[in-house]
């Protein structure tokens, strides 16, 4: 039932500040901070409880179940259930976007200042959309959240956005919805393939699992779902709508497209693709780890090339992703370890990086790193976090970033790709070409525009502490994290292999 | 005593952070004193764990102290554990004690710059990652320490962020850097996937039990690593970036680009010397670079004009003499050049700041000259270091250490002939511009006026440093002087010994005797050219063939040059064309599309009743026909 | 004409009745109150009576030698209930509407309702006379609602358009129903089915000939591909109720009536007629997608809107599996609110001189009538079938119905074509939500019939889309009767 | 058919259109005596009342047309367009 | 037999042709007629003297007329010749002459096939037609009715005089027009006619 609450609690949230925003807009923000306050509290103590020995409920690798009957067509047997249930990924995933969404609310505190009460209400359906898809187990329920998630995310980008918001709306909102539909018609062949094998609907993730599949059909639904989560992904070249997208949507909701939306992309090729598909996946591992390299390479090479902050970042979230792909694709315990740890660890850099952005944004009104300069004599605080996170999304040992590559690289090598490892750490290799052209575009270098800005708010200061303390410990100790997913990973990977194939240890 | 290990790094660890944060509210003579002062509490407490090491050496030779596991994936479990044997002991002391002296230095030499505390953060960052990467019991924390130290190297290049170029040569140090990084985390991953461990020791013996010698495996691991080691430490195909790094301040040269990180390559190598030994063609390949790279940057050093630069070319050549020793499996000589190349390359570096501070910031040689009246104590600290540096036979620490290596290039098992060629005309070259450069700034007439005389705090570490570079050499002499292997027997447990090869056409005297010759040569030659006839230089450099010669030599053998066409042009090229990634065009091209069949459709809406009539009476002739003609 | 057959006919014979009584009203003495109030009376007692009609059903009426005319079974019964609800609807939005001309308002009500009695004829309709009938008198009441505003030239225009256009297609309709009458001697669509089935029958090609001329009635009707060109004019140059009423219940009639009349007589099977028809699908599809691209004009936007959605329908109606009915019927239940809801919305902003359909008058509007804006974007974002809404479910129904019976083609062409829809909807979406031009001219106030109507349909957008399970079970008890 | 798509007047689209029905209705009426049923010709009744409807409503049309716009082009009114 | 069908047939096609080409509005009305006078006759040859005796009355007799008296009303006649004359330039007459040729062709493909019997089986009386009309086709009557009600209310309502712009009553036409049709329900008719007053 504590699921169920997870959900219902940021979308009252969300309502109760839109409300409440009638009267005082400085109430819709606190009641929304609470709401994702208490949901990241019920989270963490789901994680105290199960972290310890992670034990499964009898139906599948589950720790916590929750299961209604939602529409129910007695006539045709189609019965859909509400169906959500947490496992070691969902788990954290739900964690890193209760995390992420406090944050958002306290760096739009003061740079959201007309039309808050909708502000939140968009703010919390996103976060509780995404929830959504992260517990949904039902694939009919996880393509309604998977929709439901991009209307707000479209309204927060229109509404709130900067100079070409109208654009990158309707692009991101296109580009997602056109895979997304691919991903509903795969999703409906899979159901009536499983119809025609045992005559019941079902959207059930448990029963789908084993449907016999023609190899042909097999890959055809296994491409179009993989496009569905390929194009949340930024995967190579599918990627265009990021870098528009991040540039005008606002710092809050830049912080979520990076931290979250990119996420739900890895998790869903992880809990759905992957097992669903075994063999059409081994078939199309070699072309997904090269779009993932050639993401990896182009996404930082892109980077290098930006003048404008926010694209700079952008570009970044499209190389790191490419890791995570990277390590999904290469199948062995250490990549798909290596995938989970990148994916929190760049929730955290790049969110990061993305509310400095915004700061900088709040201060000097301007994005463009020519106009920039020399900062680091104005604002020493901000410019060290800066080049604390910059380090951290180029990989520095002992930071949360290079733990999960290192851990993608060596799963990759260790699957037998010598090139493409040795591609992927050239990638690296750029990541330090941008991470210190931002940092010497913007904060060294003479003060040539003699910017005179206030340092950092006690409240700003109160936002980065968290990210940094969670990085320097996902780099320096991520036993916890690694411990908590394995038991998913063990499930993913037992249901991942075609039968009679053993795991590629 | 043991225990207390995990302090070394931890408290230079702990300064960073208390410089960090609390550092622009601390006063200039707090931070003096924590900056400083941290290093000098690391460094007593290495030399109490040096003496209970003495004393009491724990079973095996190697104390391992475990804090926490790192992580635990499947098989693949790092810790974070503190590894201390006889290398990483002499490794230690070296870095805590040089370090304690340049800390002390820079309190004075860095008085009036304004980014104090920064400066001490930094310093006593990297002195931390330095021991880190020293103590690391396993190749992945190495690493940590590796990249850690790559870092400050950038941060205390780029200190004075003012200036782009700083920022510039910053960066350069840090893509260099990063480029042999990444060949040593894919040798990392070769290891862990052939091996199944990262874990020094261990490492070790399944590299031992599982590679038979000269295997492919063994060769490529020791390649990438070769790889790592010289991008770390400015060897051949890498050593661009060191030159650059000068600009940075003088005391962070000292510590950085003189004493420890350039040596860190040389650490890594001999810490994973069973994989050379493994195969012979990747310790050859170490020879063969340790020995092109001390001839290339003993010709560029000669042509410098900035005392710093000329430096940075004889930290290279010296970094090329270790890196032939360990090619020849001189494993302990390399150790012990490093020892006494730390103590009178900073101690040059140190002297060559005072006098860079003295005359007003001038750093081209050629604008000083007779400081020898001014600066008695750094002329007299230079020269020992001067002298020390180039093998001032019998007296000076360096004459020893290189004698032991040069001998070593020809005696044992991986050495010849040419190796040993190459090394004595190494020794003439070193002598060749290290008097060059004494003679300019101290001897012939004054051209500069002396703007500030050093401290206290410069004077002191800089005669402790004069001390060391002469005393430090009788701890290896070789065997017609006294014989003493105290220092080759302490390295007995970590390294094996370097074993003789059978018919040696000549003996350790002989080889001895040529070095002296070259160091005299050298001498002269020095003297001749810079301090008799100044207008000789003009008479070589003068004619084409000279000027061309000297511009080759002076912009280091050109590769500065070759680098930037061959990777930074068509990067920033790249960059410029397609800012507008031309992916997106594809996307934009789609909207095109569809904006213009929506126009062509636009127009069938003429909003004539005749035409939509029209339509509607040939969309039924057209189906009537499909009707008639589809089969039922 | 038993007792049983007037049961079954009461709700006709109410709609009939009603209409006189306004038109006697109206005669005694001209008041828009008792007009409007009479309409929405008759018309929730005949929505009443349904269930009396129930209880007799199925009634085949006129069962002697040509065959049942009218049949009014548990399909026909549901539609007659959709379409009635849909005019109640319109009537109460077309108050709020006529109340701001100066028109005469009462003759409207006698045309709505003659019209209402048109398309329920053609629901429960199983013979080509009712169905020609029942068509016609929907036609012809919809001609002078098209006109009504006669001061308008638009109006006036898109009057003539229709006319002209239906009449021509009702012409070929007649031709296609005379020649397969020739062929099977029987106008009735069960005896025709039992001839058809039997493929008794010698002369094919006019039977195939005679069903493509019918097709353009349909076609024309529905506004699919080709006979599309007439939609646009008629929607924008019609009063907003008239152009929901044409847009949802006339094409819901059609559509019901193309639905029985192609199950029962299994026509669909001939492969010239399956090619047909997915030709026709996959040209509104495209069509009506790409022609409201960049378009400013409200109106003309539903109208292509609506004429790729009937191309979804089609692929729904092609899908003749076991699903393809039902998602036919739910699809046209959802289609109807929204549809209505987005006129409505329309007709309650235009003033008195003309509609609200540009662009520039909705600009803003979720910051100037919260309340409206929020049932606008309800409405738009159930076309373009995001979650939440009762669109998405019905699409999501169709495209599981397409590929329950393998139709891939048509399927990956409804996607993309669907993804082109969402670029119009969110053109609209964007202007509602973008800042307020401060010269547009202040909203006329919200009558307050047509906003509980209006709030009604928003609920039930919502309700659909979360939790169809009890409509779908109605649904599917009215498409089990089809199958008789 | 042909008047409906040349002529312009709309009184003669009107007529042609007249033409088309009654086409239909002598289709009805034949099939209907091919069968010997009284369909046929029921059905022609009620396809002349449908013809008065259309020509009783077009009539009104082609008056509101002549008094708006003095001609009975059926091109002037083409407001309604793209 | 055969003779008079094929003559009449002959006639029909001619004067409907006459009546697209000519520009007189008149002159094509009474074109018009004609051939619906020739469709009569081919209906009784048809054996369906009712529907002919109908198709006199009704069709030709009142649906023309009521033509002939649009025209006068608004005087088209001759004057209207001259703007006709623009109109329809021969390259108008092309593409719709090439459509319908083609229609043509594809009706006379579907009419040749086997399965229609040509010869009339025999006369039907209007009895028969009637019994029909009152037997199944009864609720087709009644709604025959409602639709000329309503195409009654919707010609009232567009014919009705503008506040501002001139015009002539002409809606008392209609009625009687509808009344004759329906014939069974006279009370209807009956109630129309006074409504049409007001």
């Amino acid at each position: 039932m504590i699921l169920v609450w997870l959900i219902v609690v940021l979308f009252s949230g969300g309502v109760l500040a839109w409300i409440a925003a009638r009267w005082n807009e400085a109430a819709a923000r606190w009641i929304s901070l609470a709401a994702v306050t208490a949901d990241f509290l019920l989270s963490l103590e789901l994680w105290r409880k199960y972290s310890a020995g992670a034990h499964f409920l009898p139906n599948g690798p589950w720790l916590v179940d929750f299961n209604a009957e939602w529409i129910s067509i007695p006539l045709a047997g189609v019965n859909i259930h509400l169906h959500l249930a947490m496992d070691g990924l969902s788990l954290l995933m739900v964690a890193l976007t209760c995390l992420l969404g406090i944050m958002s609310v306290l760096t739009s505190w003061r740079e959201i200042s007309q039309r808050v009460g909708f502000f939140h209400l968009n703010l919390m359906a996103i976060l509780g959309a995404i929830v959504g898809v992260f517990l949904a187990v039902d694939l009919f329920l996880f393509y309604f959240a998977w929709e439901l998630m991009l209307v707000p995310m479209y309204f927060l980008i229109a509404v709130w956005g900067h100079e070409r918001r109208i654009y990158a709306a309707v692009k991101f909102f296109i580009f997602t919805q056109a895979c997304g539909l691919l991903m509903l018609v795969s999703i409906l062949a899979l159901v009536f393939a499983h119809h025609q094998a045992t005559g019941v609907y079902t959207f059930e993730y448990a029963d789908l699992l084993n449907t016999p599949l023609s190899r042909g059909a097999a890959f055809l639904m296994m491409l179009g779902m993989f496009l569905g989560f390929a194009v949340k992904l930024p995967m190579f070249p599918l990627h265009p709508w990021l870098p528009d997208a991040h540039t005008e949507a606002p710092t809050a909701g830049s912080l979520i497209l990076a931290g979250l939306l990119l996420k739900t992309g890895a998790y869903g090729l992880l809990r759905f693709v992957l097992p669903l598909f075994p063999e059409a996946s081994r078939d199309f591992a070699p072309a997904a780890m090269t779009l993932a390299v050639a993401g990896i390479v182009y996404g930082a090479v892109m980077a290098f090339a930006q003048t404008d902050l926010k694209r700079l970042v952008a570009y970044t979230s499209v190389s790191h992703l490419g890791f995570v792909l990277l390590g999904i694709y290469a199948r062995n315990d250490w990549a798909l370890e290596g995938a989970l740890v990148s994916m929190i660890a760049h929730g955290v850099s790049t969110g990061s990086l993305f509310m400095l952005v915004g700061q900088l944004q709040e201060r000097t009104h301007t994005r463009e790193m020519d106009r920039l300069g020399g900062l680091w004599a104005t604002i020493p605080r901000l410019s060290g976090i800066a080049m604390f996170f910059a380090m951290g999304s180029m990989g520095l040992p002992g930071l949360g970033d290079f733990v999960g590559e290192f851990l993608v690289l060596m799963g990759t090598y260790y699957a037998g790709h010598f090139g493409l490892t040795v591609a992927a750490s050239v990638g690296v290799l750029f990541s330090t070409l941008y991470a210190l052209k931002f940092i010497q575009r913007a904060y060294h270098g003479p003060n040539t525009h003699q910017w005179k800005i206030q340092d950092l708010a006690p409240r700003e200061a109160l936002i980065f502490a968290p990210m940094i303390v969670v990085l320097l410990w996902l780099g320096v100790y991520p036993q916890p994290v690694i411990r908590t997913f394995q038991p998913a990973m063990q499930a993913i990977q037992q249901f991942s292999n075609a039968p009679g194939e053993a795991p590629p240890r | 005593m043991l225990k207390l290990l995990w302090l070394i790094p931890a408290l230079p660890c702990a300064g960073f952070l208390t410089l960090a944060f609390f550092g622009p509210r601390l006063s200039r003579r707090a931070v003096a004193l924590i900056g400083p002062g941290v290093v000098l509490a690391s460094a007593v407490v290495s030399w109490s764990v040096a003496m209970s090491f003495f004393l009491a050496p724990p079973p095996g030779g190697a104390f391992v102290q475990e804090l926490w596991t790192w992580m635990d994936v499947a098989g693949f479990h790092p810790k974070m554990a503190l590894y201390l044997d006889p290398l990483s002991l002499v490794m230690m002391l070296v870095v805590t004690s040089v370090g304690f002296l340049i800390h002390w230095y820079s309190t004075e030499f860095m008085a009036e710059d304004e980014g104090y505390s920064r400066f001490f953060a930094y310093m006593n960052l990297f002195v931390a990652s330095m021991l880190v990467l020293l103590l690391g019991d396993n190749l992945l924390l190495l690493y940590l320490g590796w990249e850690g130290v790559g870092l400050c190297s950038y941060l205390l290049i780029g200190f004075w962020y003012t200036d782009p170029a700083n920022g510039r040569a910053a960066r350069k140090a840090f893509y260099v850097t990063r480029v042999g990084d990444t060949a040593m985390s894919l040798g990392l991953f070769l290891l862990f996937t052939q091996l199944g461990t990262l874990q020094i020791q261990d490492l070790m013996r399944e590299a031992h039990d599982q590679w038979g010698t000269g295997s492919k495996l063994a060769t490529a691991a020791g390649l990438l690593l070769l790889g790592g080691a010289c991008g770390k430490s400015a060897q051949l195909p890498l050593q661009v970036w060191l030159p650059d790094a000068m600009a940075g301040p003088t005391p962070t040269s000292a510590l950085i680009h003189a004493a420890t990180m350039v040596t860190a390559g040389v650490y890594l190598i001999a810490r994973t010397h069973v994989i050379f030994e493994v195969s012979p063609t990747a310790q050859f390949a170490v020879a063969a670079v340790g020995a092109a790279t001390l001839l290339i940057a003993g010709f560029s050093a000669m042509t410098q004009w900035d005392i710093k630069k000329s430096l940075a070319f004889s930290t290279i050549s010296q970094i090329g003499y270790m890196f032939l020793a360990l090619g020849v499996g001189a494993w302990s000589a390399a150790i012990f050049h490093f020892m006494t190349h730390a103590f009178f390359k900073a101690l040059l570096f140190l002297g060559a700041g005072i006098v860079i501070e003295a005359c007003h910031h001038e750093h081209s040689m050629f604008k000083m000259g007779g400081l020898r009246k001014e600066l008695p104590v750094t002329f007299w600290t230079f020269a020992i270091a001067g002298c020390s540096l180039a093998g001032l036979p019998l007296v000076t620490a360096g004459f020893y250490s290189k004698g032991l290596i040069i001998w070593n290039a020809y005696a044992s098992a991986g050495g010849s002939m040419v190796l040993w060629l190459a090394a004595v005309f190494g020794a003439l070259l070193t002598s060749i511009y290290t008097f060059r450069m004494i003679f300019l700034t101290f001897f012939g007439e004054p051209k500069a006026h002396v703007v500030k005389r050093p401290g206290a705090a410069m004077k002191i570490p800089v005669m402790i440093l004069a001390f060391f570079a002469a005393v430090a050499g009788f701890v290896e002499t070789p065997g017609f002087l006294g014989h003493a292997h105290v220092f080759s027997n302490f390295m007995q447990k970590a390294l094996p010994e370097a074993v003789e090869r059978r018919g040696l056409g000549m003996s350790e005297l002989g080889s001895e005797a040529v070095v002296m010759l070259a160091f005299l040569a050298g001498l002269a030659i020095a003297y001749f050219f810079f301090l008799k006839k100044p207008a000789l230089q003009e008479s070589v450099t003068e004619p084409p063939v000279g000027q061309a010669v000297h511009r080759f030599w002076f912009s280091d053998w050109g590769m500065d040059w070759l680098y930037d066409k061959l990777f930074v042009q068509p990067l920033w090229w790249f960059a410029r064309i397609n800012k507008r990634d031309f992916i997106d065009s594809f996307y934009a091209a789609v909207a095109a599309v569809t904006r213009a069949l929506w126009v062509v459709l636009r127009s069938t809406q003429t909003g004539r009743l005749r035409w939509y009539a029209a339509v509607i009476v040939a969309g039924t002739i057209l189906f009537v026909a499909l009707a008639l003609v589809a089969k039922p | 004409m038993t007792a049983q057959d007037l049961t079954a006919l009461l709700p006709f014979i109410v709609v009939s009745a009603a209409c006189l009584v306004v038109l006697i009203a109206t005669a005694v003495r001209r008041s828009h109150a008792v007009a409007g109030l009479v309409t929405v009376a008759g018309l929730t007692a005949a929505f009443g009576l349904l269930p009396a009609a129930a209880s007799v059903a199925p009634r085949a009426i006129g069962a002697s030698g040509a065959g049942a005319l009218v049949v009014l079974d548990g399909y026909g019964l549901f539609f007659i209930g959709l379409i009635l609800a849909a005019s109640v609807a319109v009537a109460v939005l077309a108050y709020g509407y006529l109340d701001r001309q100066e028109e005469h308002r009462e003759e409207f009500y006698i045309l709505l309702l003659v019209a209402v009695l048109g398309s329920m004829v053609l629901a429960a309709s199983s013979h080509f006379v009712s169905f020609i009938l029942g068509l016609e008198i929907l036609s012809v009441a919809l001609y002078s609602m098209c006109a009504y505003l006669r001061d308008r030239a638009i109006s006036l225009e898109a009057g003539i358009k229709y006319l002209v256009l239906a009449a021509a297609s009702a012409a070929f309709l007649l031709f296609g129903m005379a020649l397969i009458y020739a062929e099977f001697g029987t106008m009735n669509f069960s005896y025709l089915a039992a001839q058809m089935t039997a493929g008794a029958y010698p002369d094919r090609a006019l039977v195939a000939g005679g069903l493509a001329l019918m097709i353009t009635g349909f076609g024309f009707k529905l506004a699919l591909a080709p006979f599309h060109l007439w939609t646009p004019d008629i929607y924008e140059g019609a009063p907003a109720p008239v152009t929901a009423f044409v847009a949802s219940v006339s094409k819901g009639a059609m559509f019901a009536l193309l639905l029985r009349y192609f199950s029962s007589t299994s026509a669909a099977r001939l492969h010239g007629v399956f090619l047909v028809f997915a030709v026709i699908a996959a040209t509104s599809m495209i069509a009506g997608n790409l022609l409201a691209l960049l378009q400013n004009n409200l109106k003309r936007i539903l109208a292509y809107s609506s004429i790729a959605h009937m191309g979804y329908v089609l692929v729904a109606f092609l899908a003749a599996g076991d699903l393809g009915p039902e998602a036919v019927t739910f699809y046209l239940v959802a289609y109807f609110i929204t549809t209505l809801m987005a006129f409505g919305v329309v007709a309650v902003l235009s003033p008195a001189e003309r509609d609200a359909d540009r662009l520039e008058d909705v600009e803003g509007l979720f910051w100037r009538r919260p309340v409206l804006g929020a049932l606008l974007t309800l409405a738009l974002l159930s076309l373009a079938g995001i979650p939440a809404t009762a669109g998405f479910f019905a699409k999501f129904y169709i495209v599981a119905a397409g590929a329950s019976s393998g139709i891939w083609r048509l399927i990956v062409l409804l996607v993309v074509t669907s993804v082109a829809g969402l670029f119009y909807y969110l053109r609209v979406l964007v202007a509602v939500y973008s800042q307020p031009a401060e010269s547009a001219e202040p909203a006329p106030r919200l009558p307050l019939a047509s906003g509980v109507v209006l709030a009604l349909l928003g609920i039930l957008i919502v309700w659909l889309g979360v939790f169809p399970g009890r409509v779908l079970e109605t649904v599917q008890l009215a498409v089990a009767s089809l199958r008789f | 058919m042909i008047g409906l798509l040349v002529r312009r007047n709309l009184l003669f689209i009107l007529m042609s259109l007249e033409v088309m029905v009654n086409a239909a209705g002598l289709a009805f009426v034949v099939a209907g005596a091919g069968h010997g049923q009284a369909d046929g010709q029921a059905m022609f009744i009620f396809i002349l009342a449908i013809a008065a409807a259309e020509v009783a409503v077009g009539l009104a049309l082609v008056l509101l047309l002549y008094h708006r716009y003095r001609t009975l082009d059926v091109d002037v009114a083409s407001q309604l367009r793209g | 037999m055969e003779g008079l069908f094929y003559m009449a047939a002959v006639v029909a096609v001619g004067a409907t042709l006459m009546m697209l080409t000519r520009q007189n509005a008149v002159h094509a009305l009474l074109y018009l007629i004609l051939s619906l006078l020739a469709v009569a006759v081919i209906f009784y040859l048809f054996g369906a003297p009712f529907a002919a005796a109908l198709e006199v009355i009704v069709y030709a007799g009142a649906i023309m007329v009521l033509f002939v008296f649009v025209v006068m009303l608004l005087n088209l006649g001759p004057r209207a010749g001259g703007l006709e004359a623009a109109w329809l330039s021969p390259t108008v007459w092309l593409l719709p002459a090439i459509m319908a040729a083609i229609l043509a062709g594809e009706i006379v493909y579907i009419l040749s096939g086997p399965g229609l019997r040509t010869a009339p089986a025999g006369e039907i009386a209007p009895v028969q037609v009637g019994l029909a009309l009152y037997g199944p086709y009864l609720i087709g009557v009644e709604l025959a009715s409602m639709l000329l009600l309503g195409a009654l209310v919707g010609a009232h309502h567009l014919g009705r005089e503008a506040r501002s712009k001139p015009e002539t009553k002409t809606h008392d036409v209609y009625s009687d027009v509808a009344g004759s049709d329906s014939g069974g329900d006279l009370v209807r008719a009956g109630s129309d006619r006074t409504s049409g007053a007001a």
